[in-house]
């Protein structure tokens, strides 16, 4: 068996308070895919960080083909060979794609200067290898979808040809057809011989994908396995401690009177005579591929991109939406795709968040009243399983996940009719997402509209009463909850088939 | 034509054209007067000078007058302190900071007359002498200010100088600090009238603000050099900074002689363009021997030798010094550098 | 792929490059024409290369600083001492003119201590973590109070022969619109093209990112401060050589000219975006618009309002441009 | 107060420290420092940066500038005169008109911020120099003198032994102390100058904030013009120039973070107060104005970076 090309043991690492890892020993040979797997907060972005040069790891030692290393910066990691995409997108808005993927390691000519044209070749086939030909390298970053900056995060890692790879849930953000093309290159690498650190809470990536597989919990080492020993049910075990029952509980709901109607609603080009009914306690899925404007739609109707045509009523009554102030006031609640910089204020406390959308409601004259605020961020706490140290800890210091359930926790405590979710178990470990999933069906017992966005086709086809299937701006299809199959939902998220299907 | 821009709407007393003196009506002493100030007869003095602004030639120059004139006294120990930008907030906060650290006697050149009287009047109640020099405030702010010379006197004098050099019916232009300072307006709106009484045909261009940047002052002169060609005759320059500037400007565009500068500024800073033959006479009084009387006059109030009613001053190598309307010490006529003199004088 | 991707390809047209990379100063640049057309018309005498020379050589010393500011804000940072430093380093060049040191060490003496200075600037920003704003406002009132207190105010005059480079000319152009020029191509150029000039715009655009691909953001910070040093020694230079003598207090409101120029030159304030050659333009534009306000006759008392009116104009433009491009 | 506040408070009282330990140094170098008569004086003399300075750290904690104050304060003076003098209006009514305009061009500022997205930076860099412009058009550098006694109360004047103004400034205080540190208002304006997109994505009404926060700043720079004028008994066009430095020095040596999202009113305060104890109490220790000056650069370096050394983990 070939020599590990990176190794760590007993690494600790802890902020302030926070014991983030402690004795974990892991490593990754040449040529195989390890993946890292373990609940929100468990440790992982957090071990990356350390093999990525970020963090200082307060005990333990790190080998690089053998030899012990101190990474003080992302620097010295880079140089050893190791290149890392990381959870939040670490990209720069305002310069191109091309210079996003080569900062710091650009193609120089003969005088030592930028070679804009090689850069920009390089970058293209970088991207095609990554199946994005429609991806414009000239384009700046911050006009970018989530997805396409997760592209272009990757073809950055990969630009740097290293030996040691490692993704931070880098399909997190894509459809599953993305994400399959993505699981093609990453075997690419592989056979050529790259070492693979690969985080993702999607099991059948790991199984597909993986050789090893490692769990944390709470920071602490819990164990390594072959993944082909080993079940799906005993990775879940031992990542959560306790077995869970089944992902996508939707309990059936008597399905209420419409509460949110949507008529022709266009906004400029991305979105096109969109129209459904949305009703008490109903579950409606939207499936599409990056791109196909679903986040367009959900803006749109929430008031940020306010509509061009169309209308929108509520209980059968027309409403203008202009402000998501309005949206709100209204009922309608939407739980943003890009957490860190749509869904929280990261340098505020987790109290501080849970109140800001609902300031009005906890003001008396205008006034904040303390105690309610208290109480009612220890509720919610509380209801959605946050970890972390108390409501005062500071959003920023929260893993992925933890984040997202702060975001959920705070539009819920708006007690929204309408609850609108985009992406909403996006990074968000095995446990939470049972958990939120189990909280959505709740929320549509207890009558509530429920509209998710979601990339991930299990969990449309698992929690929807009914499924939009939108592409290029329009509704191409919908299906009910028996109509809807992976297959003809994927063939007409891709277009290729079915148009406007059954029912 | 109308009254030129830059000039303030206060009355104007132009002076004859051939230079009789005006009768000075006598006038009653109109300054205030300190409430119980100790009796400082031959004590020792420590007094406080705040200019308008610290840091241009000009106010070293009557700080240095002042400091001389306190060294020829003895016992009088005086400093200069003042806002570093011609503000009268700030210049009325160092006031008042000096009125609390207790002097016996303040020295200013006010940036605004009104504005400073209130401080003032507060010193005048704290038993402060305050006497002012060239820049006034409301005559019953302080006891008495010393005059470098009468606005319609220094009016005539630039105007005289500039028709000599340039022509009865030369056209010309001014370049002055901001619009907002009071001795510029005054000597502007002066010059307007006496120009309309003795030279009519001189031909008013236009101002020009230049703050008392000098960069900015050479932009602004070569501006208007540009601007009028041939047609511009001659430049005035209302600060001791404007000056040099235009006189800079014109020997920057080759055009020593045929654009005439005149102007108030320091010998030093002119030297350079007088020995050149390309300023031919530069209008000012001694702004060291202002200072240098400033601080006499400050000494004799407080001993008590110049008192309300009295006809004039000693002001040591200065001699005898007028008082005229009500409590306004002369300095004498303005005084005109020219090439031969102006190398005696050092400031 | 998507429809939203389709129109991507058609983006990426060289002209459409220059537009959305070059808009402001396309803008700026058709704002100074026209203004020289307007007025030429009205008075030919402002095209007249006598003006124009005033024009470009009296305002030179602005752009050249400006292009040291843009690097500073590009990275995130700005400065707001940079009249003040002007202000010391033209006396300190003076004085060592008059002082009879060697005419080469007079020149060269600002420009060391201005990257000097500045370097320590950049230091307190980089490692004590201070915003340079804070760092830039405290250097302001040290420098300012420590030239007069030094200084006294006492003009510097007599300088000595061949000192004044400022009014050196060749081929007929005033050696400060050379500097402007060459200077301003020059950085432009590097920026755009040297591996640091990317670097700069990356550590403005987003530092933690900067950071997680392995730049080093304090050293950087000190050499962006450090090469804006260079750039105000300069400029100090040719204002300290202008005129035959030197006053000796900091220029008034100096770092709001330059700052503006700056911005108003399309560098984002927010950092990342903006190129030298629009801070040049901006700082001509001004000096343009200074004296073609005199040109106009405009009411002496008006002018600073319609100045004011101008600049809104100009970013108001820029930022109808950025929208329609969004 | 909120914990994204603890930090601030923390700079806050090494602030205070630095404060007391300036207070008693200068007090012993000057025995003429620290007097009733003396304190007071200086509070009237700091009246109108601290009027200003309280907006400001509003504007600032948004994440934005507002450079224009200065400018607004000169307008304001000189409309009160034109009011006044040449329309005739009677004084009072002439007052709260300067104080209006004041307002009104501090919406103009909000509205070219939120409308046409222009950073504040550069929107209140032009209108510093349209407003000054104004002014300086407006008055024709004529300036307004001759007003009636009761109207120097406010300047000059006392009540119960307290400068009028300083009442103004402590009453004020005390509200943006309230409405920033307890309000709904407040903690939108925090959550801003944090986090603009979520905020919005959370149903703020980020503009509404904006505007009301540069409109406020234009009113008490407009009343820092009427107690200016009061204070000095005539108008001028160059009145308010460079205060802004002056202001922003003091919000930022009071820990407002210029990037926005952090900073208090009691911050603010003690900044206020450390420069003006300095600038007085050097004074009156013998030091000249351009000492007292690179002295409070230091001191604005030093605070920083003390509370800097103190906070990292926070940063
Ligand atoms: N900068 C920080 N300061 C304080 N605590 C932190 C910091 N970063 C992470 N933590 C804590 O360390 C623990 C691990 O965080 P980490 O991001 O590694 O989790 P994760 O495994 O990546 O979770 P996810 O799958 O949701 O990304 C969490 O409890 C988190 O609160
Ligand atoms: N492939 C692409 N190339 C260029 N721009 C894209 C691309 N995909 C998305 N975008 C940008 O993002 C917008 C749509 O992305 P958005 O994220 O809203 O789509 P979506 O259907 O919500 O997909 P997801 O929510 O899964 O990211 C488009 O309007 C476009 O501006
Ligand atoms: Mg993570
Ligand atoms: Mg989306």
């Amino acid at each position: 068996m070939t020599e590990p090309i990176l190794a760590l043991s007993d690494i600790a690492k802890s902020f302030g308070g926070v014991q983030a890892l402690k004795g974990v020993s892991f490593d990754v040979r040449p040529g195989e895919v390890h993946a890292l797997l373990g609940e929100n907060g468990a440790g992982k972005s957090t071990l990356i960080k350390v093999i990525a040069g970020i963090h200082r790891p307060d005990a333990g030692e790190m080998r690089v083909a053998g030899d012990r290393v101190h990474f003080a910066s992302p620097r010295d990691a880079a140089a050893a060979g190791v290149a890392v995409v990381h959870q939040e997108l670490l990209l720069f808005p305002d310069l191109t794609v091309a210079e996003n993927i080569f900062l710091g390691h650009a193609p120089r000519t003969r005088l030592g200067t930028i070679d804009w044209g090689r850069m920009r070749a390089e970058a293209r086939r970088l991207l095609d290898e990554l199946d994005s030909p429609d991806l414009d390298v000239d384009r700046r970053i911050g006009s970018l979808s989530v997805a396409n900056r997760q592209r272009v995060e990757i073809a950055k890692a990969l630009s740097q040809n290293a030996r040691v790879l490692v993704m931070d849930e880098p399909t997190a953000a894509l459809s599953d057809a993305d994400a399959r093309r993505l699981l093609d290159v990453v075997r690419r690498l592989r056979d050529r011989g790259v070492a693979i650190v690969y985080v993702s809470h999607r099991m059948a990536e790991i199984f597909a994908l993986s050789n090893r597989v490692t769990v944390l919990r709470d920071g602490a080492y819990v164990g390594t396995r072959d993944t082909a020993a080993i079940t799906e049910a005993g990775l879940v075990e031992m990542m959560v401690g306790r077995s869970i029952d089944q992902l996508f509980p939707k309990t059936d709901v008597p399905i209420g009177a419409p509460v949110l109607e949507v008529r022709g609603l266009s906004y400029r080009d991305v979105v096109t005579d969109i129209s459904f009914t949305l009703h008490a306690g109903e579950i409606l899925g939207i499936a599409g591929l990056v791109g196909s404007g679903r986040t367009e739609t959900a803006l749109t109707i929430f008031g940020i991109t306010p509509a061009t045509a169309g209308e929108i009523l509520l209980d059968g009554k027309p409403v203008a939406i202009t402000s998501p102030g309005q949206a709100r006031d209204l009922g309608i609640a939407y739980v943003p795709e890009d957490r860190g910089q749509q869904g929280l204020v990261r340098p505020q406390t987790i109290r501080e968040n849970l109140s800001l959308a609902i300031l009005g409601r906890i003001a008396r004259g205008g006034f904040i009243d303390t105690a309610r605020e208290k109480s009612l961020a220890h509720d919610l706490f509380a209801r959605f399983g946050v970890r972390a140290r108390g409501i005062e800890q500071r959003v920023r210091q929260l893993s992925g996940g933890n984040q997202q359930k702060v975001v959920l926790a705070k539009w819920v405590a708006t007690e929204p009719r309408v609850l609108i979710m985009d992406e909403p178990t996006r990074g968000i470990d095995v446990g939470a997402k049972a958990e939120i999933h189990a909280l959505m069906s709740r929320l549509a017992g207890q009558g509530l509209a429920i509209l998710m966005i979601s990339s991930e086709l299990p969990e449309v086809l698992g929690m929807s009463d009914r499924v939009l299937v939108m592409s290029g701006g329009r509704i191409v299809a919908r299906f009910d909850r028996d109509g809807a199959d992976p297959k003809v939902v994927g063939a007409a998220m891709t277009g290729s088939a079915g148009g406007e299907a059954a029912a | 034509q109308s009254a030129w821009t830059g000039g303030d709407d206060l009355p104007t007393n132009p002076l004859a054209c051939d230079g009789t003196p005006a009768a000075v009506a006598s006038k009653p002493y109109d300054g205030g007067s300190p409430t119980n100030a100790p009796d400082r007869k031959g004590k020792p003095l420590n007094v406080v000078d705040v200019p308008k602004l610290i840091g241009i030639g000009y106010f070293n120059a009557t700080s240095k007058g002042i400091a001389d004139a306190a060294a020829e006294l003895g016992n009088v120990t005086a400093k200069t302190d003042g806002p570093t930008q011609a503000n009268i907030d700030q210049q009325i906060s160092f006031i008042d900071n000096y009125i609390t650290s207790g002097v016996d006697g303040i020295l200013f050149a006010a940036n605004d007359p009104v504005a400073i009287a209130p401080v003032l009047k507060k010193a005048l109640a704290a038993g402060i002498n305050v006497v002012g020099y060239d820049a006034n405030s409301q005559p019953d702010a302080r006891q008495w200010f010393v005059n470098q010379a009468e606005f319609n006197g220094i009016a005539k004098a630039m105007i005289d100088s500039l028709a000599k050099e340039s022509g009865e019916d030369a056209s010309f232009a001014i370049v002055t600090s901001t619009f907002t300072t009071p001795n510029q307006a005054r000597w502007i709106a002066e010059m307007g009238a006496y120009a309309a009484k003795c030279h009519p045909n001189l031909k008013w261009l236009e101002t020009v603000e230049a703050q008392e940047d000098n960069v900015l002052s050479f932009n602004q002169a070569t501006t208007l050099i540009n601007k009028y060609g041939d047609e511009l005759k001659g430049i005035l320059g209302m600060t001791s900074v404007a000056t040099p500037a235009s006189a800079e400007a014109v020997t920057q565009a080759g055009k020593c002689g045929s654009i005439a500068v005149v102007g108030l500024a320091t010998p030093n800073a002119m030297k350079p363009y007088v020995e050149k033959d390309c300023v031919k006479s530069v209008v000012l009084w001694n702004p060291v021997d202002l200072g240098y009387a400033a601080m006499y006059v400050l000494r004799a109030v407080a001993d008590g030798t110049l008192e309300p009613g009295a006809t004039s001053v000693k002001a040591g190598k200065l001699g005898e010094l007028q008082v005229i309307n009500g409590s306004e010490i002369l300095l004498g006529a303005p005084f005109v550098f020219t090439k031969e003199n102006i190398g005696n004088f050092d400031f | 792929m998507s429809a939203a991707a389709a129109p991507v390809p058609a983006r990426s047209s060289a002209l459409r490059r220059l537009v959305s990379g070059y808009g402001q100063e396309l803008i700026i640049l058709a704002a100074i024409v026209a203004l020289m057309i307007v007025v030429g018309l009205y008075n030919p005498r402002f095209m007249s290369q006598s003006n124009l020379t005033s024009i470009f050589a009296g305002n030179a010393y602005i752009a050249v600083a400006a292009i040291g500011m843009s690097m500073v804000i590009i990275s995130g940072n700005i400065d707001v001492a940079v009249g003040s430093l002007i202000g010391v380093l033209a006396v300190l060049s003076g004085t060592l003119a008059v002082g009879g040191y060697p005419i080469w060490v007079a020149w060269a003496a600002p420009v060391v201590v201005g990257i000097l200075v500045n370097a320590g600037v950049g230091a307190l920003v980089a490692y004590a973590r201070i915003p340079s704003i804070v760092v830039t406002l405290g250097m302001l009132s040290i420098l300012k109070g420590g030239l007069i207190s030094v200084t006294a105010g006492a003009w510097i005059t007599g300088l000595p022969e061949g000192y004044a480079i400022a009014q050196a000319r060749l081929f007929g152009v005033p050696a400060p619109v050379w500097f402007m020029v060459v200077l301003t191509i020059a950085a432009a150029w590097w920026m755009r093209n040297s591996g640091f000039g990317r670097t700069i715009y990356a550590i403005g655009g987003n530092p933690e990112a900067a950071r997680a691909s392995g730049i080093r953001i304090e050293r950087s910070i000190v050499a962006v401060f450090a090469i804006h040093g260079f750039f105000v020694g300069i400029a100090a230079v040719l204002f300290a050589t202008q005129l035959q003598v030197i006053q000796s207090t900091v220029p008034p409101n100096l770092e709001l000219t330059v700052i503006t120029a700056s911005v108003v030159g399309g560098v984002s304030i927010l950092g990342g975006t903006g190129t030298v050659i629009g801070s040049t333009l901006a700082a001509i534009l001004f000096a343009a618009i200074g004296s073609s306000l005199i040109f106009l006759n405009v009411s002496a008392y008006w002018l600073r309002a319609v100045q004011g009116l101008l600049i809104l104009a100009t970013v108001l433009a820029d930022m109808a441009r950025r929208h329609r491009i969004r | 107060m909120t914990a994204a506040l603890r930090p601030f408070l923390r700079h806050e009282a090494i602030l205070f420290v630095l404060l007391v330990a300036a207070l008693f140094v200068l007090a012993g170098q000057s025995d003429r420092f620290f007097t009733i008569a003396n304190l007071l004086n200086q509070g009237r003399l700091m009246t109108e940066i601290g009027l200003v300075a309280l907006a400001m750290t509003f504007v600032i904690v948004t994440g934005g500038i507002d450079l224009s104050v200065g400018s607004i304060l000169g307008l304001c003076a000189i409309l009160l005169g034109v009011f006044w003098q040449n329309l005739g209006l009677p004084l009072p009514l002439a007052m709260g008109l300067a104080v209006l305009v004041g307002g009104v061009a501090g919406l103009v500022n909000g509205l070219i911020i939120t409308r046409f997205r222009v950073p504040p930076l550069i929107a209140t860099l032009a209108t510093l120099a349209l407003y000054r412009g104004l002014a300086e058009g407006i008055s024709q550098a004529r300036s307004v003198r001759g007003y009636p006694d009761w109207f120097f109360v406010l300047g000059q004047g006392d009540l119960a032994g307290v400068p009028t103004q300083l009442w103004i400034l402590g009453l004020l205080t005390l509200v943006a102390g309230v409405v920033l540190g307890m309000t709904a208002f407040g903690r939108a304006t925090y959550a801003i100058g944090a986090n603009e997109t979520a905020a919005r994505f959370s149903g703020v009404p980020v503009d509404r904030v904006k505007i009301a926060i540069y409109t406020a700043s234009g009113l008490v720079a407009g009343l820092a013009a009427v107690i200016f004028v009061s204070r000095v008994s005539t108008t001028r066009s160059d009145m308010g120039t460079g205060v802004e430095l002056d202001v922003i020095t003091a919000v930022v040596l009071g820990g407002t973070s210029i990037f926005g999202g952090r900073g208090t009113i009691i911050g603010t305060a003690i900044g206020l107060v450390l420069i003006q104890a300095l600038k007085n109490g050097l004074a009156l220790a013998g030091v000249k104005g351009d000492g007292t000056i690179v002295v409070i650069g230091l001191v604005l370096i030093l605070a920083i970076l003390a509370s800097n050394l103190f906070s990292r983990e926070d940063g």
